[in-house]
């Protein structure tokens, strides 16, 4: 057992910080310090830059331009990103269907796919979840039948973050209507632009636009597309979701909330005084600062056994139960800690036709929409109580 | 000991449902919200022809001489439905402030006014560095002459845009936050040398921050005893809590009901969820928040009546506490229940979550009521 | 809508301090103050100045030997009792039993034992639950067959509270082992003293004696005996369960314990002040004191809505749950209270050779005793869960 | 970065957990619970025998020269078995104290002592008014010709009563709280002056309060520099409660063990209690405290051995308040998921319970530990 940093981490923790100090651009960081999402251009332009310094794909093996980090770097690089305010990488592409490809694709699909991932030419989004499934991705509907050397996909996904942007989904499609519920699944790969798509916007609770309905209307999409074999998206999909519970715990970034949160209390008062002298207050972060801290170190210890060659089952569940829970309740007192300045909002495009900054402190834009928005996070990828159900099954066998 | 309606409390509380019934579906009230205005003026006058607009006012000044009882009984069916009339701004602590301290000729230039639905108030009272501290008054208000001149700023008004006059705390002497010294003014909205900078708040509702620059008033325009308008702000505040937590009461009930139904109809992996267990006991202990907070609403609307002020400041603190607390627990898991559906700003049940988020904020959130309370009770 | 006190209210609140002043015994408020099984000799002696005073069961009809109280004067009278440390009855006699006499029994059974419950002649037991039974009555096994003018009773309950002290035991018991679980039920009282009757003492958690088994081997029990019809004593029992809940949220019980933990906090010391300035202890307590109130005042609207004639459906669930919760907080902080006095713990009967005070200050003497005790209140009379089960089905619908 | 046993680590972890399964079967603990004594000499012994007892001293004075990482261990899989035998007051903190303050002769005449198993220590830090601040210190030694005379009273001394010696602080100089002036005494335990009121604790254990009235000790007696014990007081105190933590995650894990077996078995309404899904996400939730609590241990074991005093104090107050908070919640959730079998004497769930509710308590409570973190990080 060893937390020790050796002189080769402290020359690499000096190198993320120097990267970060140089090479984030202004603008990026501020929306993400936020908590604002990000612009489309602004995000592709930093994953631009990380891409340039071979960073962009921490997660990859080195053959597929991964960094080939050890987890002790992985876990610096983490710290300083979140520290600096950085944009992580979305998901969709790098972290979501880039490992499958990689995993079960050809190599036409990884040469073709992996690089325009890593340079952020596509744009990637999820086509998972439909009206009525849910948590429950097995019963899932969007047909796609086999034409030739097409399939011809009919139906809808629902809940598609930033599809508007995107040039490509991934999708779950029933291609065997007469299998068992997970059996009959196939993953395809789809470009957005093939006819017969159509985006719809849902408005969020945050009155922002990012989540969408995708609809198919006999989309042709190549053979060549699929993922491994026909009616095997299931395991596919497992894999996904599997990775995709790993890096939700989002410490880095609850650690630099916990910062913005003494930061602000330094700034306001509560009874005359500075917030942060009020003993409830810093009772409460406190707290929150702790778990945060259990949480850091309990996924530090996740990847140790990882990275020394042990199976996990439903760790990263915890993982993901705790981070999300952590991130509402860091929003929810940054949302109080402003006091009255909690209660004015209004969508960002509702200010795109005004010269008018946001009413109220400067630091009192983004913190309600970042509450708000992040409502979701014990909701999507599976909700908390369906993590549950997973602990219960796999590590408890109740 | 009775928490029961009278025959005449029965009546008002059928009308303030039939309103609600009528005027204010999920798609009407996203409407209405979504206006440049925010409500209906039709509705307005609708609230003033059935004499909601006098409930708190004596029957000399022509009102219906209600008690905080009344008051709850509207604000709780009202937040059934998220009305978003300004009548908390205007009856609750406009008129009250009036009623409370006006001189005869204020009152009977006002009063009758808002009961006809002819003129609308609001009170600026918070600062940006007041917090929830009603004292934390840093607007001056210097004697010029034969009146005063006001210079400060005022933040988040609730309904100062629509509001024909504003009632303004500032302070005639005294340190900023010294607990004597702070004065009442009924400032016209067009006055120059006032600005405003309108928004919109979360809840759907309209608010703004006032700057007052050089802003002259006449001596008429003082509203009450110079010096001495705390106590006469504690008191209105603690009314407009006390309607704030029965408007809570009934906007939880009413997103208990709608996420109750979810998840009776909602499902997955082919049962409804609302047969897990889980969601279930969710449900009860949303439920088991909202039954206490109806009754801690029923016993502060009693007790404004009755207490002395130690009491009856104890029950303010005490009831906007526990009812900010299940506030915030129903409205966010209100959100869970739903899953998806639930992060739509078409559905309704998130319109619920926002407006219970900021009456949790509102007039003192529930870490400063439960100090208040402490400080009281030790 | 009206809480005010009549001046007839504000008299009976001051015969009730005046009574409470003068009879109480000073041994027995002490007992009870610290949260320490009453002595069966104090309960008694105590029961009987209540029973002379007219004062013993105020939920009785007055024709039974009820006060006739208001719900005004219920509460006056809680209150009060409540602030000065003074025992409730015993409840399976008065509380429990007593109103299934009265509701249920024949006029011999009333006459016979309803006026030795009001004068604590006998003290009553309760035979419900039976190993492998818990929460779920209904799968209970105990056997009573008819012999004759008799019934002969064999089987086993357990949890039995103070059996080693009754002279009487009200129980369920299996008259028929061929219809449905809950048919076939029947409702037995019998005395204590019968052949074949044997008490085991459960030590608890708390070290201290006050659960039992009661084994019945070959009891005979008069069929006189038998409340109602046979077979229909589920009946009664739930009639039982129902009264049972209303009584527990104890509410008068927890604000006499927060007047306790302020006096203690003022007397014990915290970072070099008094706890009674400790911000977070203080933080605790009025949380605990907030949810008080608001069960306070949601028992008392219950009440005014059954005094005006509505039925209530699983409300009492609500008091059952939240009261316990409550007391359980308050033990627990009963205890934090006390620094590292809390570590020291002996059962009472250790003492009892040994001339010894407990060890620490003088109100370090109760607190842990009840905190263990206590862990059994979210467990009987239906466990929390079960309640919370019972309010979902009845009052939701789910 | 690496959380991952060494092989020698492993043996050391596998030869307690072998000594824990041949000795401390439940029915075992609980007789051993009720003598006299409180625990046994035999298992003493064979602790010496094992060299377990050097565990954390130097090579040079027959030590095994282990880190916290290594009495983390022994500790963790202690307590899942509730060991009894009193390791923490003897090696730990007695031991540690020496080793750490101690003259080469001190050292020379108790370390291999204790080691060899033919010693045992306790230290006597607390007093009644004393709360969890070491530097609350009211006992005083005044200084007589040679050697010292100490007055005061000690409070929850644990294993006092057989201690062959204890190390008791007190005060050479300075205020009540002061942070300096507080020395450290090896007093004998039959020492005239001394006096003891010896009693069981909830967990099991053994404790006494101690009087000292008039006690004469020689200046030997001295351990470490004069009015400068805080600091080693301190140092010490961050290593028991590391070791506290880890055997409050071996405790957790059993009693989750037991708990989800209990589950698993136990029927009622004809299914297993464990297919309950509120109980089953309960279980959940008390794997998951466990879980990050074995984090924290192990985080906290590390960080002692390599961090600033900032830093490592910062570690201690976070472990000891999370683990705290996880102790408390899986000790009594063990008990209501056990129902009634939970509540009695005989069956094991309540002594995990009850040594887990005094864990919680020692050496500083989940918020005493909260509030250093927070005044170390402010």
């Amino acid at each position: 057992m060893d937390l020790s940093f050796s002189k080769e981490d402290l020359a690499f923790r000096d190198e993320v910080r120097e990267f970060l100090a140089t090479s984030l651009p202004a603008d990026v960081k501020d929306r993400c310090d936020r908590g604002l999402h990000p612009t489309k251009e602004g995000q592709i332009r930093w994953q631009k830059i990380l891409n340039e310094k071979g960073w962009m794909a921490p997660n990859w093996p080195k053959e597929y331009g991964g960094t080939g980090w050890t987890i002790t770097q992985k876990y610096i690089a983490a710290h300083e990103f979140g520290h600096a305010a950085a944009p992580i990488a979305l998901p969709f592409g790098v972290s979501m269907v880039g490992p499958v490809i990689y995993t079960f694709g050809n190599q036409e699909q990884k040469d073709k796919y992996l690089p325009r991932i890593l340079n952020s030419d596509d744009w990637w989004c999820q086509g998972y979840s439909e009206p009525g499934s849910g948590s429950d991705l097995a019963s899932l509907q969007t047909r796609a039948v086999r034409d030739g050397d097409h399939y011809v996909v009919n139906g809808q996904k629902i809940w598609t973050s930033f599809a508007q942007n995107a040039d490509m989904i991934f999708c779950l499609v029933r291609t065997d209507s007469n299998a068992k519920q997970q059996e009959g699944i196939s993953f395809l790969l789809i470009d957005m632009k093939t006819p017969g798509i159509t985006v719809k916007p849902i408005i969020g609770l945050d009155k922002e636009h990012s989540l969408n309905e995708v609809f198919f209307d006999d989309v042709r999409v190549p053979v060549e597309n699929r993922i491994g074999e026909e009616n095997k998206g299931w395991t596919y999909a497992k894999f996904l979701l599997g990775n995709e519970r790993t890096g939700i715990a989002r410490v880095a970034r609850s650690k630099r909330q916990v910062e913005r949160l003494r930061e602000i209390a330094s700034l306001e008062r509560s009874g005359g005084r500075s917030l942060a002298e009020d003993q409830d207050f810093i009772n409460k972060l406190t707290r929150i600062e702790v778990d945060l801290m259990s949480l850091e170190y309990t996924e530090l210890r996740y990847l140790s056994m990882i990275a020394n060659g042990k199976e996990l089952t439903a760790e990263p569940s915890l993982l993901k139960i705790k981070g999300t829970e952590i991130q509402q309740r860091l929003t929810s007192l940054l949302v109080e800690s402003l006091g009255m300045y909690g209660a004015p909002y209004e969508a960002e495009r509702a200010y795109a036709g005004r010269n008018e900054a946001p009413v109220g402190p400067d630091y009192a834009h983004g913190p309600m929409a970042e509450h708000l928005y992040l409502r979701a996070a014990t909701i999507y990828g599976g909700s908390n109580e369906i993590q549950r159900n997973i602990v219960s099954k796999m590590v408890l066998g109740l | 000991m009775d928490f029961e309606l009278s025959d005449e409390q029965n009546m008002l509380k059928d009308s303030v449902e039939r309103f609600v019934k009528d005027n204010y579906s999920p798609e009407a009230r996203a409407k209405l919200a979504d206006t440049e205005l925010g409500f209906s003026k039709d509705h307005w006058k609708k609230m003033a022809e059935l004499g909601w607009l006098g409930l708190p006012f004596s029957e000399e000044v022509g009102g219906f001489g209600g008690t905080a009882v009344e008051t709850a009984i509207m604000m709780e069916n009202m937040g059934s439905g998220l009305v978003l009339e300004p009548f908390l701004s205007t009856v609750v602590m406009g008129g009250g402030l009036v009623a409370e301290a006006g001189s005869q000729s204020q009152i009977e230039a006002i009063i009758p006014e808002v009961i006809e639905g002819n003129m609308m108030l609001a009170f600026a009272y918070a600062e940006p560095q007041s917090r929830f501290d009603l004292n934390d008054v840093e607007t001056r208000a210097a004697k010029s002459g034969d009146g005063y001149v006001l210079n400060g700023h005022k933040s988040v008004v609730y309904h100062a845009a629509t509001a024909d006059k504003i009632i303004v705390s500032a302070r005639t002497r005294g340190g900023s936050r010294d607990e004597d010294g702070i004065s009442l003014f009924i400032v016209d909205n067009d006055t120059s040398g006032l600005s405003r900078r309108d928004y919109r708040t979360i809840d759907g509702q309209r608010a703004s921050d006032i700057k007052l620059e050089d802003v002259k008033v006449g001596s008429d325009a003082l509203l009450g005893q110079e010096g001495k308008g705390l106590p006469v702000m504690r008191s209105v505040v603690d009314r407009t809590i006390a309607a704030l937590c029965a408007e809570a009461v009934g906007a939880m009930r009413t997103a208990n009901n709608i996420t109750n139904e979810y998840i009776k109809e909602r499902k997955q992996f082919g049962t409804p969820i609302g047969k897990f267990q889980v969601l279930q006991h969710r449900m009860v202990d949303m439920y088991m928040e909202a039954e206490q907070s109806k009754s801690m609403s029923d016993m502060l609307a009693m007790k404004l009546e009755l207490d002395d002020e130690g009491e009856r400041r104890k029950a303010v603190s005490a009831a906007k506490a526990q009812i900010g607390q299940a506030s915030k627990f129903i409205g966010e898991q209100s959100i869970q229940l739903h899953g998806g559906m639930g992060m739509t700003d078409e559905y309704s049940i998130g319109h619920y979550f926002k407006r219970l988020t900021t009456i949790e904020m509102l007039f003192g959130n529930t870490d400063y009521h439960f100090k208040q309370y402490a400080a009281l009770a030790s």
